[in-house]
């Protein structure tokens, strides 16, 4: 971390971008990530969250949608279309730990290295005052460059008060302030830069802060069967269900199916059922019972993927 | 299990990777603030061409739209410092128009809670130090939520409501005055007042404003008409009676009742007398009973000779040996026939355990008891109903009006939300986060009299428990004359749901 | 029985033959019994049903009917079951694991009948409809108001 | 404190029926006589079969659900009905026929009689029937049918039925003892908001759907019905004829395509008209709560068990063993009766009970109910434990057909043992508190506003 840190992040930046386009160039089974490659899910509480936009992307290349649960910075006072933070199922941060490519970064505590602290204070300071002094010169550049475009525009025509805009042109380098006030600020979504500690991180979804029950087994089975089959998944909660499914991605399709995940031995009570089977016909959708088979069953030691068993309920149009 | 590996190269390019550059910062200053209107989905993907640019072009205005910093000029922001140990925000420099609603004052400082602080963050509006830093929204998220603050869930909660325009403060239980202070500030006297107080009430509640589609004259013409239903209810009974010589057949009819009764039982031993048979003298004829188990006696005596034909002779007969030969082996029962048998036990009654058929002394008896109950139970008040432990509440042409007959069968009592609530324990599960004050009363919104919310706010994981009635009443009392509504978060999608005190009307036709 | 109501004549219901050998099956839920023969009487009286008989099912402890919506049609499997009751998609994997669609019939004790198809794995369900059926929609949603 | 709005309950756009009374009871002690109704318990459901029972109940105060049918009692055994003469008879295939008379010997075997007196039994039934001769009528009586109600019940059917067509007549009459409330504002409370009858419809308009009178059925006339209405009574009630059939033996199945009306003389050859010989009439089934209400609340139905008229604790403690949680679901029904609504069962829309006012052909449902139990400590939800996944599942179904969300909670105190359940007198220890779920929608009025 030393010299000037703006023309360290163009560098940093441009590596970034090589990052991402390999990530591309790989196909997802070929995809084997190492440490760096880990997508960073930040927990609050025990809720999953992600805040680099790098990796939601990989994220949504794995089928891993999410919800995104803050403002929009380009136009924050509104909810029909929010920002960052993506937060995550826990089942989809599960498929995620599981399949290697997620690591939890722990919240990073106060660093108690006052000498550290001090030298990122100093090069924040520093970098402000560098990105001043060159919004500065850009500035002034911009203003030039318009000035020079009205001056074209006058010269072309017969009125001499072209001269005297090409005189304030002359006098700018001198007369151009640049207030401090107007200066354009970053208020980084991430954390960026100057972190205050380095981050810890877990690699193993066991060790991460989400409580595990017999609920999120039986969801998290049917969810990462689902997904192995091409599906993508949302939260179905105002549907009553569990998951809402789709045939592509949630951005281009309608989901098809309200996936209710249940355990085989689970007693369902036959009105809950019909309300659900109710609103799904209303809403057009396919309601899916979802159970994973239990280890017996199978005849296999270990409980296998694709061990789940559905059925779909319709609420039938006899009347 | 962690590992500090903070230190590799790859890890240090993320942590920089979306830090804009000074030309970036500069350019960001035209960004468009326009969103772009997301196209009808499709059903199926069917693998076109068409469909597969169309998804493209759908992700990548979505990579666009979130890959966007916040940009602000120095001059817009409000700077601030974030003070762990208070769990506040300490403001640096003048707030901006966000004061009207958020905030506060003490001893000369001025702050934001944290919830406040870090919806202003995302808005763009304030940027919060700590420790000579500024803190990313990530860290905002990191630092300032927490139990001791407001949970992620509250927050979700609190954005998406001020996202909406509505004024958000945090619940504070003392402001309440309790039912008692309630009913010290009441009026003595006006009853109308109480009522308009009710009705302006009514219509600021939450429900109401789902309820767009009813214009505000419909939506009078149904508030009077609860309040008819409900009058009507209450008025005393008299009232839709008209005219006295209802009640005068009324007690007619119980005259006249009460003779038929009367007359019923003085016809008994007359038609008894006629049945009786000319051939055999039925009333002198005893029967055996043989098959109760109540019978002890193990012999029959001899008959009347006089019932026998010419010069029979019979003796007395041993029931013993016969008894014997009944069969007494356990039936073989499909599962089936010993439930039916079960159930056909318990509703047929052995005919002996019959009073009134004990006290018959001979068939003739038995038959008329018979007729009678025939008779009986075609008319008005069949025995199975009348002469047992429990009778109907009503008879058939008892009451004269429905109203009458409605206050007659008004058995069970209802009860309100506000009732019987000092022998509630308290449970700590349930509480109240946030009152709600609507976006139109902004303008005129104080922050120092912020007057009656609209309503409040206790917020619900989705997984976790529904309210029950326990809860609902323990909220209900704590949030005095506001209603309170369940803003429950289902992974960033909520949902909100009030549960509220009713009372069917009665409806008299 | 009483004298009183010799008189009275019997009701259809236990004449019936289908009644009688529903029950002459040795099935020990009777709720679920009699709500078969309910559930039988509509599908071939009020619906028209072809070739419906009535399968005693050991493993659920109770009676499924088995019939035909129209002439030549597929077999469908029906599970009645009284309304208030709780069931296991264990249950009902028991009967779709015969390899026939089914449909659960709930039953109220006021007769009313609802009818739930179910089927064995993935069934999508009918795209939504077009903008320009938006009217039609408007008029099916009137007349879902019962 | 913050109590949910009353919302006006909605009429229905057209009403295809008169209003007749609240509930199946004479509201005066006039010296008529008080029918005592009948129901059987068959096979755990409780039936009304008697045809002069069936339509009181249903019409005052629509207890009960015709067996065949989705709400009235209107199930006819065929769509197809046939002048023959003056008679409309039902017209069958002759498969169906086949399978009525297997059923006939079923039943003649079942009562134990011997081969010869079945087939003896059998040919009476099967004899081809001559019409137009009134002795057809003792013929008729002669027939050893097992179903008493074929034969020997005839007359009280046509005596019934006779009744449902001089209804217009009876209301006439008695037009001004028993006012039409329905608008009326000293009797209807809504009659503020709904200032007009509804439209009523001529009661002698026919459905062709169901081969019943509109009034009857509740369903919508098709306009030349309407205009044709007057043919289609000048003959004689239909209804009379159920113990006729026209069997279709021109076919070996469906009798379905024979629609014609004016059926050509040839078709006629192949209807050949019989003694339907196993009559299924349409009975009235009442829920257990329906069934107990009439019992105990209005002392107006007599429920028999195996031949035996049950006592009031004795329904009540068979309906309890027949159905879990009876008590409570009871004291809702009961409490919501007691208000003067008619609850009907909910079990389309996955809830209990749906509340009408006054009936379901005039309104629409108002309330969608689910009942649950809680003891005084108000903890816990012993019937229908929502989560907010089943709650919202809930909510939305019945939103999306415009009705609101009712919890009903059926208190017990505290100290009620199982010895003071027994009876019903237990009912009146309860207390029941209603509660609306709504859902607020936070955002619509803002968001069409702003739509980006």
């Amino acid at each position: 971390m030393a010299g000037d840190p703006a023309g360290m992040n163009m560098s940093q930046q441009s590596s970034s971008l090589d990052v991402k386009e390999d990530m591309d160039t790989k196909s997802e089974s070929e995809h084997q990530a190492s440490k760096d490659d880990l997508i960073d899910i930040s927990f609050c509480e025990s809720t999953p969250l992600l805040w680099k936009v790098s990796d939601m992307k990989r994220c949504r290349s794995v089928g891993v949608i999410g919800a995104l649960v803050g403002s929009l910075a380009r136009q924050p006072r509104q909810n029909v279309r929010l920002g960052r933070p993506l937060e995550l199922l826990q089942e989809e941060a599960l498929l995620l730990g599981d399949t290697n490519t997620a690591a939890a970064s722990l919240q990073p505590q106060d660093c108690g290295d006052e000498e550290v602290h001090s030298e990122a204070v100093r090069q924040y300071e520093a970098g402000l005052e560098s990105s001043y002094k060159e919004q500065c010169t850009l500035a002034l550049e911009d203003k030039k460059t318009v000035m020079r475009r009205i001056m074209n525009e006058k010269e072309n025509g017969t009125d001499d008060s072209g001269n005297a805009i090409r005189d304030r042109l002359n006098a700018l380098d001198q007369s151009f302030r640049f207030p401090r006030s107007a200066m354009a600020i970053q208020l980084c979504t991430a954390r960026a830069g100057f972190s205050h500690c380095p981050e810890e991180r877990s690699f193993h979804s066991t060790d991460w802060p989400m409580p595990r029950d017999e609920r999120l087994d039986t969801r998290f089975c049917v969810y990462r069967d689902l997904r192995n089959k091409g599906f993508y998944l949302t939260s179905a909660g105002k549907f009553g269900g569990d998951f809402l499914v789709y045939p592509g991605d949630p951005l281009r399709f309608h989901s098809h199916f309200i996936a209710l995940c249940i355990s085989m031995d689970e007693e369902l009570p036959l009105s809950d059922i019909l309300a659900i089977a109710r609103l799904g016909s209303n809403v057009k959708k396919t309601v899916l019972l979802c159970s994973p088979r239990s280890r017996g069953e199978t005849g296999k030691d270990e409980s296998v993927e694709g061990d789940v068993v559905y059925s779909s309920l319709q609420w039938s149009s006899m009347v | 299990m962690a590992d500090r590996d903070a230190s590799t190269d790859a890890h240090k390019h993320n942590v920089f990777e979306e830090l804009l550059s000074p030309s970036e910062l500069f350019e960001a200053r035209s960004q468009s603030h326009k969103i772009p209107v997301r196209g009808q989905k499709d059903f199926l993907p069917n693998g076109s061409e068409q469909q597969r640019a169309r998804l493209q072009q759908s992700l990548d205005e979505h990579w666009t739209l979130l890959t966007e910093e916040r940009v602000e000029r120095l001059g817009n922001l409000v700077k601030a410092v974030w003070i762990p140990d208070e769990r506040l925000v300490e403001l640096q420099s003048p707030a901006g128009k966000f004061w009207q609603t958020m905030g506060f004052s003490e001893r000369g400082k001025q702050y934001l809670r944290p919830e406040e602080a870090l919806y202003l963050m995302e808005c763009g509006n304030v940027q919060v130090f700590y420790q000579d830093l500024p803190l990313s929204i990530q860290e905002g998220y990191e630092r300032f939520l927490s139990h001791g603050t407001v949970t992620l869930h509250q927050y979700q909660v609190f954005g998406h409501l001020k996202r909406l325009g509505y004024v958000v403060n945090r619940f504070d239980p003392s402001s309440v005055p309790s039912t008692y202070e309630r009913r010290l500030n009441l009026p003595a006297s006006s009853l109308d007042k109480q009522r308009k107080q009710l009705k302006r009430k009514r219509s600021q509640s939450p429900v109401s404003s789902d309820k767009q589609n009813t214009s505000p004259v419909e939506k009078m013409t149904t508030q009077d008409q609860s309040e008819q239903l409900v009058h009507t209810s209450e008025s005393p009974a008299g009232q839709t009676a008209p005219d006295p010589p209802l009640e005068e057949s009324m007690q007619s009819a119980d005259v006249s009742d009460r003779t038929w009764w009367m007359e019923e039982d003085v016809q008994l031993p007359a038609a008894q007398a006629q049945s009786a048979a000319p051939r055999w003298d039925f009333s002198s004829i005893s029967f055996p009973d043989l098959g109760s188990r109540r019978s002890h006696s193990a012999s029959l005596a001899s008959p009347d000779p006089s019932l026998l034909p010419g010069a029979l002779e019979v003796g007395g007969c041993d029931l013993a040996p016969w008894l014997r030969r009944l069969n007494v082996k356990q039936e073989k029962l499909s599962q089936r026939e010993r439930e039916r048998q079960r159930e056909r036990d318990r509703y047929h009654r052995d005919i002996n355990s019959d009073r009134e058929v004990r006290h018959c002394r001979n068939w003739a008896e038995y038959l008329q008891l018979v007729e009678d109950r025939r008779r009986r139970s075609q008319k008005d008040r069949p025995v199975h109903l009348w002469e047992k432990e429990v009778t109907p509440l009503t008879q058939p042409g008892q009451c004269t009006s429905h109203r009458e007959l409605l206050d007659q069968i008004s058995i069970i009592k209802s009860s309100s939300l506000s009732e019987e609530v000092s022998s509630l324990s308290p449970s700590d599960q349930w509480k109240i986060s946030f009152d709600v004050y609507q976006p139109d009363t902004v303008a005129e919104f104080k922050k120092s009299q912020p007057g009656r919310p609209y309503t409040r706010m206790c917020v619900c994981s989705f997984d976790g428990p529904v309210p029950d009635l326990h809860a609902m009443k323990q909220l209900s009392v704590q949030s005095g004359d506001v209603s309170v509504t369940f803003a429950v978060v289902d992974h960033g999608d909520i949902s909100f749901y009030c549960f509220k005190d009713f009372k069917l009307p009665t409806d008299v036709y | 029985m009483d004298e009183a109501n010799r008189s009275h004549p019997p009701n259809w219901i236990q004449q019936h033959a289908v009644y009688q050998d529903l029950m002459h099956l040795d099935v020990g839920d009777s709720a679920q019994v009699y709500a078969a023969f309910l559930v039988y009487m509509d599908l071939t009286e009020v619906r028209k049903w072809k070739e419906v008989v009535a399968v005693s099912c050991p493993e659920l402890q109770a009676v499924l009917l088995e019939g035909r919506e129209k002439e030549g049609e597929t077999v469908q499997m029906i599970y009645p079951l009284p309304s208030h009751r709780s069931i296991k998609h264990r249950e009902l994997r028991s009967i779709l694991d015969r390899g026939a669609p089914m449909l659960l019939c709930a039953v109220a004790s006021d007769s009313s009948l609802v009818y739930q198809k179910l089927c064995d794995g993935f069934l999508t369900p009918e795209p939504p409809v077009d903008i320009q059926d938006q009217g039609r929609r408007q008029h099916r949603k009137r007349r879902l108001q019962t | 404190m913050t109590e949910a709005v009353f919302q006006a309950p909605k009429r229905r756009a057209k009403v295809y029926e008169s209003f007749e009374a609240p509930l199946p009871i004479l509201l005066s002690a006039e010296d008529e006589e008080h029918i005592i109704y009948r129901a059987e318990i068959i096979g755990h459901h409780v039936i009304v079969t008697n045809p002069a029972h069936i339509q009181p109940l249903y019409e005052k105060g629509y207890f009960g659900k015709g067996v065949f049918s989705r709400s009235r009692p209107e199930h006819m055994i065929s769509q197809q009905w046939k002048y023959i003469g003056d008679r409309c008879l039902p017209v069958i295939s002759s498969s169906e026929y086949q399978k009525r008379l297997s059923w006939a010997r079923s039943a003649l075997l079942m009562q134990g009689l011997e081969d010869e007196s079945v087939c003896h039994a059998l040919d009476t039934l099967t004899k081809p029937v001559e019409f137009d001769i009134e002795k057809e009528h003792s013929q008729k009586s002669d027939a050893k049918s097992f179903d008493g109600t074929l034969v020997d019940q005839s007359m009280d059917d046509m005596s019934c039925d006779t009744d449902l067509n001089l209804k217009h007549d009876n209301l006439d009459q008695t037009d001004t003892t028993r006012p039409q409330r329905q608008g009326n504002p000293l009797y209807d409370p809504l009659a503020e908001i709904y200032p007009e009858e509804p439209e009523l419809l001529k009661a002698n308009v026919k459905c062709r759907r169901h081969d019943d009178w509109l009034t009857h059925c509740g369903c919508r006339p098709d306009e030349d019905q309407l205009m044709s209405s007057e043919r289609s009574i000048s003959s004689a009630e239909p209804s009379e004829a159920y113990d006729y059939v026209l069997v279709d033996v021109s076919k070996d199945d469906d009798s379905e395509n024979i629609s014609n009306q004016n059926a050509s003389a040839e078709q006629q050859g192949k209807l050949v008209c019989r003694i339907n010989p196993f009559t299924m009439m349409e009975y009235l089934q009442l829920s257990y709560e329906e069934a107990f209400f009439l019992v105990y609340a209005l002392g107006c139905l007599s429920v028999y068990y195996s031949g035996e008229a049950l006592s009031v604790a004795q329904v009540w403690t068979m309906f309890r063993s027949l159905q879990p949680n009876f008590s409570s679901s009871y004291a809702a029904y009961h409490y919501f009766r007691s208000k003067g609504w008619v609850p009907k069962s909910g079990i389309k829309y996955g809830t209990d009970l749906m509340l009408y006012r006054k009936g379901p052909p005039f309104y629409h449902a108002s309330y969608s109910v689910v009942v649950d139990r809680c003891d005084k400590s108000l903890r816990g939800a012993a019937l229908r434990p929502f989560s907010w996944k089943s709650l919202a599942a809930l909510s939305r179904t019945t939103g999306n057909v415009s009705k609101e969300l009712m919890l009903c909670y059926v208190i017990t105190p505290s100290d009620m043992t199982e010895d003071m359940m027994s009876s019903p007198e237990c009912l009146k220890q309860f207390t029941i508190q209603e509660v609306i779920v709504s859902r607020w929608v936070s955002s619509r009025e803002r968001t069409e506003q702003e739509e980006i």
